[in-house]
């Protein structure tokens, strides 16, 4: 029986949905590249201070400030997301009887997050 | 067809016919409506007044049988349940259901969500056989709440259709099958549940999905297909280190 | 031609089909047990069932007076053998149900909660919300992936019975993807093809619901039985004919005309009471709501809109809360079809056509007059509906006689004899006139046809019927099979996936069943239950206190004939609802 | 059917993703907005002696050490899927590939952590 099977090229273009699963995806790169960004700053931090303070103040550059934006932002859509759909991993749950609604566990996790990230600013201040 | 105030849409569909395209084409057909007409019964117009060889399921016309669906402008929908006034003036676009190999217009092949729904073993294996002069099993509200949501599906496919990875990769089970297994799972009455884990914990259970959740989104029944799969990434990770803590008894 | 063999073949996989396919494989595991439908098995009309099945449950309950409600909603033309086994095994198939997964409604303590229905003395109604027929579906296909012997031939269409010197041999049918012929051959068949709502032009029926086995069956020499009793559903969404459950009135919606007045009181269904009373008002059975509709028509006090005449089927004194957990399908239906909170305002609703009471003659083995051949479900006249069938009677007859008929086809099989000789001699001539319709160079539309079709029936074999109106319809019918004989002319000649095609054959059954249903209705000179004649307005008791049967002559007009009615315990009696039933307590 | 290993990768990208969502866009704006700018918080905030004196403390190793972890597994998993999504040919297989390298960046922090004393 012949039929005709469809590509799925550029199937993240074709629905809005989809452009913000990619969105979201795509964090990642952001995130990993965050994350190196701390590595590197780390082995110069071993390296010694002269080291050190090179990386520091290549962080203030025009580039790297627009990096960290760029990241700070997606990250958080990335957090948006994460707790958006963070009840799909977790079983029923109840108290008594009745189920906890979902935003209640999406407000549970993003309430958690800025209670972190102010405890984080204090600590870092 | 009662009185349409004049007023005609544009149904441009996707058209396919195995015996002689080498691929498909579209064609626009102009559809006099009223406000309460479905998509289907825009279909049903072209094949009765305009062209009778456009091919497509349907069945009950009250969004239950599961077979209207289609893409309506991209989007997995029943066409049943899908108003064309929503679309007026602009005009739409159906098209199979995508993910799926088209057989004939706006007919896919459901063949493989067919053979999954086997894999899933959808039906209750209980602890021991019960006799039916015993009469029913016990189940209070609370424990048939644990199930019942994912019990709705009526098998329409539009969350594999919403499924990218289902279109990367076929041999993903999918939300539709994946949402019945956990219906079963979930299920006081039933005790297969280590059976149907070794399907769960392999590559082509729920290992497949990324958490899109566009299958959740264009659910007809909110079901919430998503959220079984993931529950079972968790199930499936116990699963995976609990058996060098506790192993089961039948390995 | 390919050939497939099997031991039993069952047509249809809606909920008898699949219960008989069950209970055939748990007979003998060893069996080839064939199930061809023209659809996924969950895309059948069981799916659209909604309000529940009845079986006997509670203590204040009995056989006896699910018995009673039965025959007298019946109007005393039930075969009561039938109506007994039945009743006595509603309960176990039922439980069955639960047992392979069948989310049936609970009570808090976890036993199975039940609700009333129209005709019902005591509630008996298990329901899965009102979802119950599609739960029946869904919880019988499934659990028919359990059994190996079951081979299924999904979106198979079944165009002719094969019958060699008196035994059925098997079915050829299309495969609909390739537009190919198959003849599935085995010693017994079972039909499980659902009923023929379709060919009215209002229904609530899917539209797969064509008689198709009652088409084959009668063509092959079989009667069909009570074919003029047609069941209008008095509850539908105006409009569409989507079917607003019984079940609404079960858990206590009223019915009020244009001026809010419950008019059901003036129809022998009172009194009016500040509570419901079982088997009066609302609680009323279908048949008699259905015809006081009629009548509010007449005297003008229903609503007027712009798709017809209706009467408001108001639930808002239920509460969201109630009306949420036990009637989801429907608040969900009257939002998306017709725009209406049914939690705020009344749902507009208008008879529509439901449900066959008659359909191929069997006895309560399911065996037809042809050997080999049995039926059950919508398509089967086993005689437990008589002239009207009580609601949630349907979905437990599916299980209770589609396990009867599985059984007693696989036992056919395993004792009859293997038949030398082809099938295929009967079935390439078949085959062959089928394909020529392909070729048809002229003729009319096919919508055409059937919409004539539809229109005739809905005005001669409606509600109320008339001689005038019925001859007319019968003249119809007759110009409508000549019409098509000359030819319906296709716009789709391919063979692949040909809807239109096969759309085409379906209507070739439909207007022979239809011819079986008008002339039936014609020779009826009664009014009994659904079969209201305005000019022979007396249940006639002498005369007519017998089963019709319409039997095919070619093309000429059917030939009914009658056969007696089995009465085992209760004799015909007036039939009296409203007056004196004790106070419902809506659980 | 063969049990996947996924498990093991599904709950470091887990971790990893959690922990991110709960802290790293504020982890991002201090550590490379904030402090670099002098916008909110003072810039030596994070100078070489304050920033050594944390990752000398074992609160501060383990800080460091999770965070550049968990985000290395949790993105390099989601990165494996991106490119599988825009249509890169990599098998189940090239997952543990992606995890290796976020494995083989932890241990690199790991390293350091140890060498800073």
């Amino acid at each position: 029986m012949k039929t005709y099977t469809r590509t799925m090229n550029g199937w993240w273009r074709r629905n809005p949905f989809y452009l913000w699963y990619t969105l979201r995806e795509w964090s990642s790169f952001f995130l990993t590249a965050y994350a190196l960004v701390l590595l590197f700053g780390l082995a110069r931090l071993a390296e010694g201070a002269a080291q050190y303070e090179a990386w520091r103040a290549s962080l203030a550059s025009p580039g790297a400030v627009i990096f960290h934006a760029a990241a700070a932002l997606i990250v958080l859509y990335h957090a948006w997301t994460w707790f958006k759909v963070m009840h799909k991993t977790l079983p029923f749950l109840r108290i008594g009887a009745r189920r906890v609604p979902d935003s209640a566990i999406f407000a549970a996790g993003v309430a958690s997050s800025v209670v972190l990230s102010l405890l984080l600013l204090w600590g870092f201040a | 067809m009662n009185a349409t105030n004049g007023k005609v849409i544009a149904i441009e569909c996707l058209r396919y016919d195995p015996q002689t395209d080498d691929a498909p084409h579209y064609e626009t057909y102009q559809v006099p409506f009223t406000d309460d007409m479905s998509v289907l019964q825009g279909l049903q117009y072209i094949k009765d007044h305009l062209d009778g060889s456009l091919t497509f399921r349907w069945s009950c016309r009250m969004a239950i049988c599961g077979s209207c669906g289609g893409m309506v402008n991209g989007v997995p929908r029943l066409s049943c349940e899908t108003f064309l006034r929503d679309f007026y003036p602009e005009g739409l676009r159906v098209e199979p259901l995508t993910h799926f190999p088209i057989q004939r217009d706006l007919a896919v092949d459901q063949t493989d969500f067919l053979v999954k729904l086997r894999s899933i073993k959808p039906y209750i294996i209980p602890e021991a056989p019960k006799p039916v002069t015993e009469g029913t099993f016990l189940q209070t509200p609370q424990q048939m709440d644990e199930y019942y949501q994912y019990s709705q599906c009526i098998n329409c496919l539009l969350c594999y259709a919403a499924c990218p990875q289902y279109g990367l990769d076929r041999e993903f089970t999918g939300p539709g099958a994946l949402a019945l297994l956990h219906r079963y799972n979930a299920d006081s009455r039933d005790a297969g549940k280590a059976e149907r884990m070794e399907l769960v914990n392999a590559d082509e259970g729920v290992w497949g999905c990324t958490l899109v959740s566009y299958c959740s989104e264009v659910c007809p029944k909110s079901i919430d297909p998503a959220r079984a799969v993931n529950q079972n990434k968790v199930e499936s990770t116990k699963d995976y280190f609990l058996r060098f803590v506790a192993p089961r008894r039948n390995g | 031609m390919q050939i497939i063999q099997s031991d039993v073949i069952i047509v249809g996989g809606g909920g008898a089909g699949l219960r008989a396919a069950i209970a055939a494989s748990e007979r003998d595991s060893r069996l080839r047990v064939a199930l061809v439908s023209k659809v996924v098995p969950m895309r059948s009309h069981t799916v659209a069932a909604e309000g529940g099945a009845a079986a006997v449950t509670r203590g204040d309950d009995s056989l006896q007076y699910h018995f009673e409600d039965t025959v007298s909603g019946g109007d005393w033309l039930c075969d009561q053998q039938a109506v007994e086994y039945f009743v006595a095994h509603a309960h176990e198939e039922l439980v069955r149900l639960e047992h392979w997964g069948c989310p049936w409604g609970r009570q808090p303590d976890g036993h199975v909660n039940v609700r009333y229905f129209g005709g019902m003395k005591v509630p008996r109604t298990w329901y899965a919300a009102d979802r119950s027929g599609f739960h029946i579906l869904h919880t019988l296909f499934q659990t028919s992936h359990k059994y190996p012997g079951i081979k299924r031939y999904d979106e198979y269409f079944c165009v002719e019975l094969l019958v060699d010197d008196g035994h059925v041999r098997g079915v050829l049918a299309i495969e609909i993807a390739t537009g190919e012929f198959v003849v599935f051959e085995a010693p017994s068949v079972v039909f499980a093809t659902g009923g023929v709502g379709r060919v009215f032009r209002s229904n609530t029926n899917a539209g797969t619901v064509t008689g198709d086995g009652m088409g084959l069956a009668y063509r092959a020499g079989v009667a069909l039985r009570d074919m003029e009793f047609m069941q209008y559903h008095p509850t539908c969404l105006l409009g569409t004919g989507i079917l607003m459950t019984e079940a609404c009135r079960g858990e206590g919606a009223v019915l009020t005309n244009k001026d809010g007045y419950r008019y059901l009181q003036d129809y022998g269904l009172g009194p009016l009471d500040p509570w419901p009373r079982p088997k009066a008002m609302e609680l009323g059975p279908r048949d008699r709501l259905s015809q006081a509709f009629w009548h509010e028509m007449k005297k003008g006090r229903t609503l007027e809109t712009p798709q017809g005449p209706a009467v408001n089927l108001d639930l808002r004194h239920l509460g969201a809360k109630k009306i949420h957990e036990r009637l989801p399908l429907i608040a969900e239906a009257a939002k998306t079809f017709s725009g209406v909170d049914c939690v705020r305002e009344p749902i507009p609703v208008c008879p529509g056509v439901h449900y066959m009471m008659g359909g191929i003659l069997t006895n309560v083995r399911c065996e037809t007059t042809l050997p080999g051949l049995y039926a059950a479900g919508e398509c089967a006249s086993v005689g437990i509906h008589g002239a009207n069938r009580l609601g949630s009677n349907s979905l437990t007859e599916l299980v209770v006689f589609g396990r009867v008929a599985g059984e007693q086809a696989a036992q056919f099989a395993l004792a009859a004899p293997r038949r030398a000789g082809s099938v295929l001699r009967q079935a390439q001539p078949v085959a062959d006139a089928l394909l020529g319709m392909l070729r048809n160079t002229e003729g009319e539309r096919l919508a055409a046809v059937r919409d004539e079709m539809r229109l005739s029936m809905e005005k001669g074999a409606g509600i109320y019927r008339t001689q005038e109106h019925l001859e007319e319809t019968c003249r119809k019918l007759m110009e409508l099979r000549s019409r098509y004989a000359k030819g319906i002319k296709l716009d789709d000649r391919g063979r692949a996936f040909n809807t239109e095609w096969l759309t085409a054959i379906e209507l070739r059954n439909m207007l022979e069943v239809s011819q079986a249903i008008a002339h039936s209705a014609l020779e009826r000179r009664e009014s009994r239950g659904s079969h209201q004649r305005l000019d022979h307005e007396k249940r006639d008791d002498v005369n007519f206190l017998k089963h019709s049967l319409a039997c095919r002559r070619g093309d000429e007009v059917p030939r009914i004939d009658y056969m007696p009615v089995t009465i085992t315990k209760s004799s015909p009696r007036a039939r009296v609802y409203g007056g004196e039933g004790k106070q419902v307590v809506l659980t | 059917m063969k049990r996947s290993n996924r498990p093991i990768f599904w709950s470091l990208f887990g971790a990893g993703g959690m922990l991110s969502a709960l802290v790293g866009p504020m982890l991002i704006f201090i550590t490379g907005i904030a402090v670099p700018l002098g916008f909110l918080l003072p810039r030596d905030t994070m100078s070489y002696e304050r920033v050594l004196a944390f990752a000398q403390n074992g609160f501060g190793k383990l800080a460091i050490f999770v965070v550049i972890g968990g985000f290395l597994f949790h993105g390099l998993h989601r990165i494996y899927h991106c490119l599988h999504e825009v249509g890169l040919p990599l098998g189940h297989g090239w997952m543990a590939v992606f995890h290796g390298l976020a494995a083989l960046g932890t241990l690199v922090a790991l390293y350091l952590l140890i060498v800073i004393g």
